[in-house]
């Protein structure tokens, strides 16, 4: 796993900014009464409302961390994400992170990447990009269309794939299709053996990972398993991975030893068929 | 927050229970701070460590066998509580003693040992090899035996809602620990509780721990299907609370054995509630979920000097 | 309010159950909606009136003689339900089927009379008599025996929790009412609900309703006393909703008998639940407290062209 | 009871206003979708949030309804009140009344009136003293202190005591005691028989009883019980009122039969003790 990662404090922020960034996603600022480092790939639980409302935090990834300043991009999906629209600056935040494995930190020795960032999964891969600045990689972001891309946060190293194409703003580019179709045309371009990273929907993370398989490349994906308590007391977050167990596989905490996981070691067919049959 | 003026204990004091004296009387319940071993690197600016102030950590439950839980989703946040179905995932009684236990001493951390077992003569092996493994330790308190989960057996109910099979697990156990706490963990799905309070006291247990979840049920609206693939499981949080209360209370005043209350404690407020019936300690539970700190911050609010310091 | 695709019923079209042909699925619960002649008066612009869709109001259990019920305070709100002992005060059987059951059928208020006793054999008369009065009424449908109310008996717990005696109770009443609905109305507060159901369905009534309130206490924290009188009182809200969905679906799944749900329902969704279990009706309680139009507006809300009208 | 009371509605208002007119006063005024009438002495139930937070509603007497607006004085003493008090221009209240039994319309027959409100007793005598101006009544408001006093509802009919006079302002003048030793000089002032209306704390109502009672002068009392649904189908707001039954009582719901009741009829002793003993 590398270095230790940063301490993580439970801390009582305050709303700074809580603003859309795209027609989907959001974007939450933080202040913290203490600087608090994270690695990509990372999260926090956020604490939206007082004992009585919402009995779990819930987590989210950590987008940015500038000093005191901690930083979401989010979108509303449910009745905690509601509440987290509707803070207003100066509400408060309990906010417990960094938490969690983050995504691998490059080396001299570590291929290139390829990024893979499905959209509300924008946040760590965001965050690993800003903090591994590498000429080689290519990193990519599929949006549903052009209105749903949060542009502003995406330099033009980013690479962007819509479902349908309205709302591309003038002198941006975009893909029109999967961002798996993106990174294939990406990668018949620019060729060798790369580090395969990607947070988004199942579908993604699952072509992401037999990309990887197919070439024989490493790959790491971040899992959204819903959470109870983020570190890792409840067990109620757990994905199967493979093992030299008698079963061939054991359990997981997403919270502790991923979200981000080596996709090799996943167990993805029990993953399916635990999880809905999620494809 | 201001204490009433009937409370002048402080929860962060030894006290005694059974044949051991413990650090604390606001402890985290089993299964809700995984083995004590999780959360200490986690910190705040109020309260030092999570584990600052705690009487005890009740471990998650420790089965003979290992378990890997039942399946995924297990755990699902409802309106006024959670409701789960992990089915006791655990390393096994094995590891537990030889990896966890010696770890948790060494980290200082007060531990109560969960134990459950699918017959009442298991019970006895496994508090025989932990007592051989824990002499000599002063940070293993006892044992506290989970006669009540419900999502293991079939239908969600158990065998710790007879009296005599309840007495024949206390029994089985409390040989092997002379000098441990031994406590009975009590199903709240029954239409009384103090007789098996009744059965495990005179059988040998040093206090009862009530409550265990209730069996409760959700809908997934969009499919119209039971939220969790085993359609019951056990429903914990604040809404169980009044339930919790009721059933402490039934103990306390039909036997005469020390009660420790779980259910629903989220607040100072709450744990309050509980110590008024008379409970001789307490147990977070959900709450510990959403905040490492719940027990930490319950302990230190609830010292009567609280307000002045 | 989108419905789920898989609810494709009109909970305001009359439904059979047992030998009657009620008006509707969504009920009001006995004792939450007094006899059915409160709140006629009363106004909203969206339906009409608070009985508008209703297809059966469950009167206030009435007993063989007057009560007055137990001393005050005896409704408490709190955090996520409420608790009461109230003690089953009504104005006796006498008054109810000489004043009240003509006033009902007079004002056509769909009528589920809810009876109780302290002994089983005390449901024959009253039924006979109730029979005797309402024959020919065509808008009183039936009896619902309340075999659980918690706080009469002492300790809370009572005769309702032998399958023995449910059976008795239900044999005593069937005979009277060869063409009306008779429903065994059961407590949660039992480790199985299935063997009391299944005896209630094996003694001849024609649907369970369950649940009636889950035994439970609140203490006053700044007298650190119970805040009931009497310490237990009924649980009962939003909090219930898992426990009444989890009991539900152990006699649906475990007994061959028509069930109508309780406990928690506040909203359509909520109803939406009990009917996913597939419960044949469903009442609403404390909610109807809050809201007098609580039960009309969710079978306004359920009518499958309510998207669109 | 007199003439038919209005008939209530379940009416979704807006506030309008919402603002302090003493130091322990309220006032919030909600815009309701159409026109209510009421008789003073009755409530409305008011439902301070959707479901989910608070199980039932609030009780508030009211204090005027004005074309489409109604009005209520309130004082923050819990969980309801204080969310009462956070409310905002906009937002929505459901408003259910006007309910319960009014205070006695006086007709030509009907003795001048002593009127004694204390505190957040104030406002359905306050609408009566609005409704019926007879220059024969007497009048009294008792506060805690001329902060306490909201001066700006009250006319130069309305007597004012304080429990502590610090506060009031110049130009007005309030007696420093009890509002019963207000009522008691002013009673010695002027003579003969009167029709006593009370609302606010029990001490002052059991007062108030035993004043109308020694001189055998007919006395209404407005109690504040504590309320589950307010329309009469709970029974879980009920006193004890005489009656010729062969206990000698019976139980009386107070919303129905009350707030406002014959102080004669009120079994008082009973509703001492079943009231924890309040004096
Ligand atoms: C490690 C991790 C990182 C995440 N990062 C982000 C992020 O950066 N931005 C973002 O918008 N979302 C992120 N999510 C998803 C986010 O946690 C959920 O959208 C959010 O919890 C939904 O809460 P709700 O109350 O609005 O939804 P509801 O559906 O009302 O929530 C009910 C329960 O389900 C859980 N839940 C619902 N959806 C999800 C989900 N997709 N993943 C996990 N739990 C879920 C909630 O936590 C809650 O316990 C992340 C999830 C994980 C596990
Ligand atoms: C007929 C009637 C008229 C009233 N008129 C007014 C008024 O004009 N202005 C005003 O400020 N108050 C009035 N009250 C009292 C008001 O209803 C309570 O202050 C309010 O319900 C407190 O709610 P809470 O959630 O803030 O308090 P909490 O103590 O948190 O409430 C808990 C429960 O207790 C009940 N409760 C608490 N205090 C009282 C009380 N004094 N009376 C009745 N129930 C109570 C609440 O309704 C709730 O069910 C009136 C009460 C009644 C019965
Ligand atoms: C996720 C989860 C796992 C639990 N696991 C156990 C367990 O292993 N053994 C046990 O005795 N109780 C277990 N419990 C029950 C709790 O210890 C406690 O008795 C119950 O949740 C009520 O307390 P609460 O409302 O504070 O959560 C578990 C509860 C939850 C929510
Ligand atoms: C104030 C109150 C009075 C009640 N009285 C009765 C009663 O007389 N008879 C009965 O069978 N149930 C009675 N009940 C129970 C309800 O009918 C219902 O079973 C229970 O409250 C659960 O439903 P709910 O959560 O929707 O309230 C009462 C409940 C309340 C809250
Ligand atoms: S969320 Fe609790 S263990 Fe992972
Ligand atoms: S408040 Fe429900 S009957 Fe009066």
């Amino acid at each position: 796993m590398g270095p230790v990662t940063p301490t993580p404090w439970d801390l009582t922020g305050r709303v700074t900014a809580n603003e859309p960034v795209s027609t989907g996603l959001l974007r939450l600022d933080v202040a913290l009464p203490r600087t608090v480092g994270f690695r990509p790939g990372q999260f926090a639980m956020l604490n939206l409302t007082g004992p009585g409302q919402l009995v779990f935090r819930r987590p989210f990834s950590i987008f940015a961390a500038d000093g005191e300043t901690m930083s979401f991009l989010y979108r509303v999906v449910g009745r905690g994400t509601a509440l987290m629209a509707a803070l207003r600056e100066g509400d408060a935040v309990d906010c417990l992170g960094p938490l969690g494995r983050p995504f691998l930190r490059p080396d001299a020795d570590t291929p290139p990447a390829l990024v893979l960032a499905g959209g509300v999964g924008l946040p760590p891969l965001h965050a690993w990009a800003e903090a591994h600045k590498r000429p080689d990689d290519l990193i990519c972001f599929g949006g549903r269309d052009g209105g749903d891309v949060p542009w502003s946060l995406l330099d033009d190293r980013w690479h962007v794939s819509v479902d349908r194409a309205d709302g591309v703003p003038p002198g941006r580019q975009a893909h029109e299709g999967l961002v798996t179709g993106l990174a294939t045309e990406l990668l018949a371009a620019y060729d060798g053996p790369r580090l395969v990273l990607a947070c988004g929907p199942t579908p993604l993370l699952r072509a992401a990972a037999k990309l990887a398989r197919d070439r024989g490349w490493p790959c790491e994906v971040s899992l959204e398993e819903h959470m109870g308590c983020g570190y890792g007391v409840c067990k109620g977050c757990v994905v199967p991975v493979l093992s030299d167990d008698l079963a061939g596989w054991r359990n997981a905490t997403s919270c502790e030893e991923g979200p981000v996981f080596d996709a090799a070691t996943l167990d993805w067919d029990r993953l399916g068929a635990s999880h809905g049959g999620v494809a | 927050m201001t204490l009433p003026i009937w409370w002048r204990t402080d929860p962060t004091q030894p006290v005694r229970i059974g044949p051991r004296e413990l650090p604390g009387r606001i402890w985290t319940a089993s299964g809700c701070f995984a083995y004590g071993l999780s959360g200490h690197d986690i910190r705040s600016l109020d309260v030092g460590s999570p584990y600052a102030g705690i009487g005890a950590v009740v471990t998650k439950t420790v089965t003979p066998q290992p378990r890997s839980g039942n399946p995924m989703p297990r755990l699902v946040e409802l309106e006024h509580g959670a409701i789960n179905s992990i089915g006791l995932e655990n390393v096994g009684h094995a590891e537990f003693v030889e990896a966890v236990l010696p770890a948790l001493e060494e980290r200082g951390v007060p531990t109560v040992v969960s134990l459950a077992a699918t017959r009442p003569d298991e019970f006895g092996p496994m508090c025989e090899r932990l007592a051989e493994v824990g002499r000599g330790f002063v940070h293993w308190h006892g044992v506290e035996l989970n006669l009540s989960c419900p999502n293991v057996a079939e239908g969600g109910h158990d065998f710790g809602s007879s009296p005599a099979t309840v007495a024949e697990c206390v029994a089985a156990a409390r040989p092997h620990l002379p000098d441990r706490l031994l406590i009975a963990k009590l199903t709240p799905n029954v239409a009384q509780i103090a007789p098996l309070a009744a059965a495990a006291a005179e059988a040998g247990c040093d206090a009862i721990a009530a409550i265990n979840t209730v069996l409760g049920l959700d809908i997934d609206l969009e499919t119209g299907q039971p939220v969790l693939p085993r359609r019951f499981g056990g429903y914990s949080g604040p809404a169980i609370r009044p339930i919790a209360l009721a059933k402490c209370d039934e103990i306390i005043r039909q036997v005469g054995v020390p009660v420790i209350g779980i259910g629903g404690i989220e607040t100072a407020d709450d744990a309050l509630r509980f110590f008024a019936l008379g409970c001789a300690a307490v147990q977070v539970g959900t709450a510990q979920m959403r905040d490492p700190f719940a027990a930490a911050r319950m302990a230190a609010a609830l010292r009567p000097d609280a307000a002045t310091t």
